[in-house]
């Protein structure tokens, strides 16, 4: 099993939700992040001081998933997030050892 | 002078003035949280844009002398406040029991926050310098006529005295001079500018509902100052102005909540603080001459019809993100309207159709039709003028990030430091 | 008529009418998060609701004639404002300085704020319809009878003339008819409607305190309404309530984070909005019957009296989650008390215990015993009935995820899009 | 007594003590979400201390009759308000068209909002309890005295009278008494104090523009109180002060977001809510003496002027955190100056230079020098003997865990739960 | 070493920190997070226009243990959060390499 | 690849993003998280009521690197997080087995 781990723009999040749910993801967990990258950040001015703020509002969502949907998992983020400029985004993929699902007790796949 | 007239009319300015931050407020609550700054800043710009435009012209325009006698704009006999500019004292001429000068203020909040409303329609999309530029030609060329035809001596208020033949339609606080006119300046401007990427696609949701009912209650406060200021005295003209406002916003707040029972199964908090401001919308053109329970009537109506009208956005598609339409077009027609039928000559010296003057509801049909017309067109010339020279809308991906860091280089909250 | 008192009256008129926003804003700041919408919904839908009982029956049954001269309750004389509701103006008697409507509006702002108090008792756990159907009763029948007792000519204001022997006890703008009453009626609410779930098990914070603190500053300018208002005029008598409420406020609220800071080491925010309340609470009965000095005193009492009562729930175990009875209750009687000692002939008419009248102390212990059981009685009564009937409370489902979308279908905040 | 009269100016009294919690806003808004509510406190708590010492002596060493004729400070016949404290309703004198309470109570609202304003310098590492202690005694060693010199009858108001020779400077609403007195002491209280952790090296930020928005639009709102209700009176100098302060504030707005556009590219929200403070302070002292396109011109000049003096604090590295010197000290100095041009007879009784006095321009220079020098040297005394004793400035750590937990133990928002 | 991650109702997470603390966990890391899973989402309606919106507040729970610790904290966790009801959330295991302590530069389990 | 996980205190952030692309990270994603540790919380008192509130204000931060980066990543986190007091907080290493650069499509260390 994996977790993929996506850094996204917010306003892709829910195209993202709803083209993983037809590839067959019955779940995913979005949190609010401060990005740092190749991406400009930009310029804020409170009464005539300037600051760079580096950071850029994205989101991070995170999936649990088989080992065969996760390539179809990554395929459909990666296609759904690209907007083709800079900051898309991106997509990290780590070994899972296990899941539990709490109401049920179901362990691994089952728990999916 | 009368000093109880003066001390009312000065807190009642003070009132009408405080309406534009509780707008902004209001306003500013229901856009996204990038939003946030730019609408409140699109609302307070107006009290420094029209407070110029005012005093050098738009007082002019609206309230000096009839420029002659047809009844269309005023002469210029106050341009730039006249003798009254530099060097003499405006405030002690007290004609009508107060001073000159606190009448040119009172009136000087209304057209303040009357281009204000319009913001609502345009919210998250539009230029800032635009925006500057519109309120500043639109609070000349469209309100100070309006003022002056409704209630400066021009051919709407009158019944005789112009050349133009006078329509003799009554508007007690600005039923058609201040809402029916920003409603059709912001359908018309919406109109040229399009609709907000996303708009029917995705979630857009007001981001700080606390902030949107505290306007609320900011306007309902001081829309006292706006009705029964409207009295231009302290007496029982002002009391039952204060009467049937408070009724009226009460009534329609109740019947939106009720309507939204009825169509969606829950009442909402957007929905009673809505229903206030259309209550009280249609309110105003009334307020000075319909009897209290006259008033509960028209604020039913305007609960259940406002209400009903948001749903026009999506039948003709356009995006009014705010609702100004279906609140202050829709409100102020129904408000003047119906107060062609219930006026009452022993509250305010003029009777509608349920009292005998069948041809008063007429003339506030007529009245309503050049309002809307006039408003409308107006404000669509000039909306392409400016789309065509400076252009009315930010990027696309200006919009996207937000009006907030693009055009004022600031977040509304950083709760997280 | 007297314009400088309807001006005032006016102007009152409006700043109670911005309590109730205000008072909403001190609740909402207090409650979690997920409830915000709600509960200021609870306290805005009391503008709506109480407008319409007033105008129809409640300003009647408190302010017409006395029904029968027994001092129990008024005729229905005004019942839709009798003569004055549809087609009779009701502005412009001039009786007593100022037009009849500007009475029945202020005294309407009272009546709107009275059942809306009682919200916080009841936070982040009741219907919303029970709420409304409560409120709607609970402003005939038990807010409006105690305006008449104590204000409306009834046998608790009076010492004689009513067929009930008058007990002769003073309220200048609302210790019995207003703090009290609501603070008794929480209490019997909170005993039929029971505790939040993971009352005292979890940390129940409030989910802003800048808007309670905010709330907190509506209250003291709007009360200058409520309290100088209640003198009917614009003279000295109002400006000495002025002072007095002034005083007793700021006092209050130092006392109140100074027994903050000897219990517990810390002043809080939230302590010092609360003992503005508090103090705000106990001057009302006596501003216009004390000096400014004594005005310190009741201030001071009501501060560390207030904030000791704060206990009683724990103790007693009632989940009263904003402190309607510690704060309402506790400090109407604070000031109804201490009005019975402090109170001078020279100021208000009426002199206290400690100038020679000891008897006024006890016609202040009556009156405020009657109003507590009453309003604690009827309340009980009026709450199991709804309980019963619709139910008073949401589901443990809806509880926990807050009455914002289950009742509303709205979030209160969405920062993040 | 008038009534109008005295409505009007218990109407202001209500409006300027509303300022202080707008002012704790616009504040609040400007400091990082860890030091709001401390922030919010450290204004709110002006309304309690100052109260008290005004009550106790601050107004007798203020506005009784001046001691020795020395024209230097009061007698102490109202010491805890004399013979008007406990006892003797103080409402009913009525000398001169209104209660003296009226104006105990108005001059009440001003010393608080005083050192209330000086609170935004100190923002975000200042303890609370020294705040406190150090607004007690400046009430009434730094206040009371100037508010004496300036209004009471001593030195810098008179021009003869007073054994000391008198300036003869005039001052509306308070230029000397109340910002250039607050922007002085602000000054010297900071270089006490020193510079919060990571100033000019980390970025610091509003953690709530919403909030401080709204304030300024309540600062607006109530400075019409302060202004208009200087003239003690409901009259046509009143009404001048009224229109005076609407479009200094407008016009300064403007003259500061233009001055951003120039200078960094974009006008800001907060620069605007800037430029209506720096309007508004500017106009204070002349609001009753020049007329109307004057004060469009003092409004001019404050925007630009004040926007610049944000680069102050740089170029002498002190932190005066929310920029009281920039807008108060120096915004109080333009108006304070150009009064000195530009009053005419005509409208407050005294002419300035360009109206043939050019000496009254000279008795500006002198009464501006007294105040900031007095100011800041009393102010700096108080700030080292407390640092001293009682330590002005919280830990470190302290410092960076934030205010509102380690000095009040409560949060100011809790979103997510 | 495991870091186990759990989604779960925000109500449960004080009663999840003392069970855990109870079983021997030191530390643990909380953040706020939108869940979409098989719980339904909710309605919201404003001025007459419906929305649905299908993410639900949740928290997100992360916790660094030792391999002996982890079964016990799956367990604990499975118990203190479960409620019986859907959308009680899931637990997730990954590997983890190495940890640090940043105060006293300790590393692996003594860092823990 | 790795990804290193490390929980600091907020005040830090801005510095250890600075070091950190100074060190030659290219990107990180950071959130506000609550920790629970060693560290004590705090007191809150509202209306008389005390809360012991165990959670303090962290953030959390996530930077992918590939395998030859992370002992700089990493020393370098622990130097500029350091302040010497209980709280400074912990770092994780866990293994990645992938990237993907959404803009691009580019994978593994390409894609860092
Ligand atoms: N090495 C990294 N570790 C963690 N997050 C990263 C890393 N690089 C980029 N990110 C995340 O991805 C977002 C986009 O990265 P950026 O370099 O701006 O654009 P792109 O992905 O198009 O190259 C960043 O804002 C950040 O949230
Ligand atoms: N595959 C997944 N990947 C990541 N998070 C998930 C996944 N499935 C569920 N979750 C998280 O767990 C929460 C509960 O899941 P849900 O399917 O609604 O209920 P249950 O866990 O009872 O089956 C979701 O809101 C989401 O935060
Ligand atoms: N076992 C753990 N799992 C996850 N996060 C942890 C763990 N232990 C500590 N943390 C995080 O690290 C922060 C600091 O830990 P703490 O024990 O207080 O201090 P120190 O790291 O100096 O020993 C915590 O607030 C929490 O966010």
């Amino acid at each position: 099993m994996k977790m993929i781990i996506a850094y996204i723009n917010p306003f892709r999040l829910n195209e993202i939700r709803d083209a993983l749910r037809e590839a067959g993801v019955t779940g995913l967990s979005a949190g609010n992040i401060q990005g740092f990258g190749r991406q400009a950040g930009h310029t804020e001015t409170y009464r005539g001081a300037e600051y760079e703020v580096e950071f850029l509002p994205k989101v991070r969502i995170e999936v649990l998933v088989d080992d065969s949907l996760a390539p179809t998992v990554i395929s459909t983020i990666e296609e759904t997030a690209r907007t083709g400029s800079i900051g898309d985004g991106k997509i990290a993929v780590l070994p899972l050892e296990d899941v539990v699902r709490i109401r049920t007790g179901e362990r691994g796949v089952d728990a999916l | 002078m009368d000093t109880g007239h003066t001390a009312w009319l000065l807190t009642c300015s003070a009132l009408v003035l405080f309406m534009t931050p509780g707008l902004a407020l209001f306003y500013g609550g229901m856009v996204r949280g990038r939003n946030v700054l730019a609408m409140l800043m699109k609302n307070y710009v107006a009290m420094g844009v029209v407070t110029v435009t005012w005093i050098v012209i738009g007082y002019s325009l609206a309230f000096s002398g009839d420029a002659g006698g047809l009844g269309l704009i005023g002469d210029l006999e106050f341009f730039a406040l006249g003798e009254l500019g530099f060097g003499t004292e405006i405030g002690l001429d007290d004609g009508e029991g107060y001073p000159d000068s606190v009448f040119l203020v009172f009136q000087l909040m209304f057209a303040i926050i009357t281009p204000a409303l319009i913001s609502g329609a345009i919210a998250e999309r539009m230029k800032f310098t635009s925006w500057v530029v519109f309120i500043a030609i639109w609070s000349i060329v469209v309100y100070a006529p309006m003022a002056h035809w409704v209630w400066g001596g021009g051919f709407i208020g009158s019944t005789d005295g112009t050349e133009i033949p006078g329509v003799g339609a009554i508007d007690f606080a600005g039923g058609l001079v201040v809402h029916i006119n920003a409603g059709a300046a912001a359908l018309a401007l919406v109109l040229v500018l399009g609709p907000r990427l996303g708009w029917r696609s995705e979630i857009i949701r007001p981001h700080s509902l606390p902030l949107t009912v505290l306007g609320a209650g900011i306007l309902w406060f001081g829309w006292f100052g706006f009705n029964a200021g409207s009295a231009l005295a302290a007496d029982g003209a002002a009391a039952n102005a204060f009467l049937t406002t408070q009724i009226a916003a009460g009534v329609a707040a109740l019947a939106w909540v009720l309507s939204e029972q009825v169509m969606h199964g829950r009442p909402t908090t957007l929905g009673f603080a809505s229903g206030i401001v259309a209550g009280l919308v249609a309110i105003t053109p009334a307020a000075g001459f319909v009897s209290p329970l006259w008033a509960g009537v028209i604020g039913l109506a305007a609960g259940v019809i406002c209400f009903a009208a948001l749903q026009l956005k999506f039948r003709f598609n356009f995006d009014d993100s705010l609702d100004v339409v279906a609140v202050h077009m829709v409100g102020g027609i129904v408000g003047a309207l119906l107060l062609g039928l219930f006026a009452e000559a022993a509250i305010g010296g003029v009777d509608g159709a349920f009292f005998g003057a069948a041809e008063q509801f007429l003339r506030q049909v007529i009245s309503i039709v050049i309002a809307v017309v006039f408003s409308f067109v107006a404000t669509y010339v000039i909306a392409i003028i400016i789309d065509r020279t400076m252009g009315l809308r930010v990027s696309e991906d200006e919009e996207r990030r937000g009006l907030d860091i693009t055009l004022h280089e600031e977040q509304g909250y950083v709760l997280t430091e």
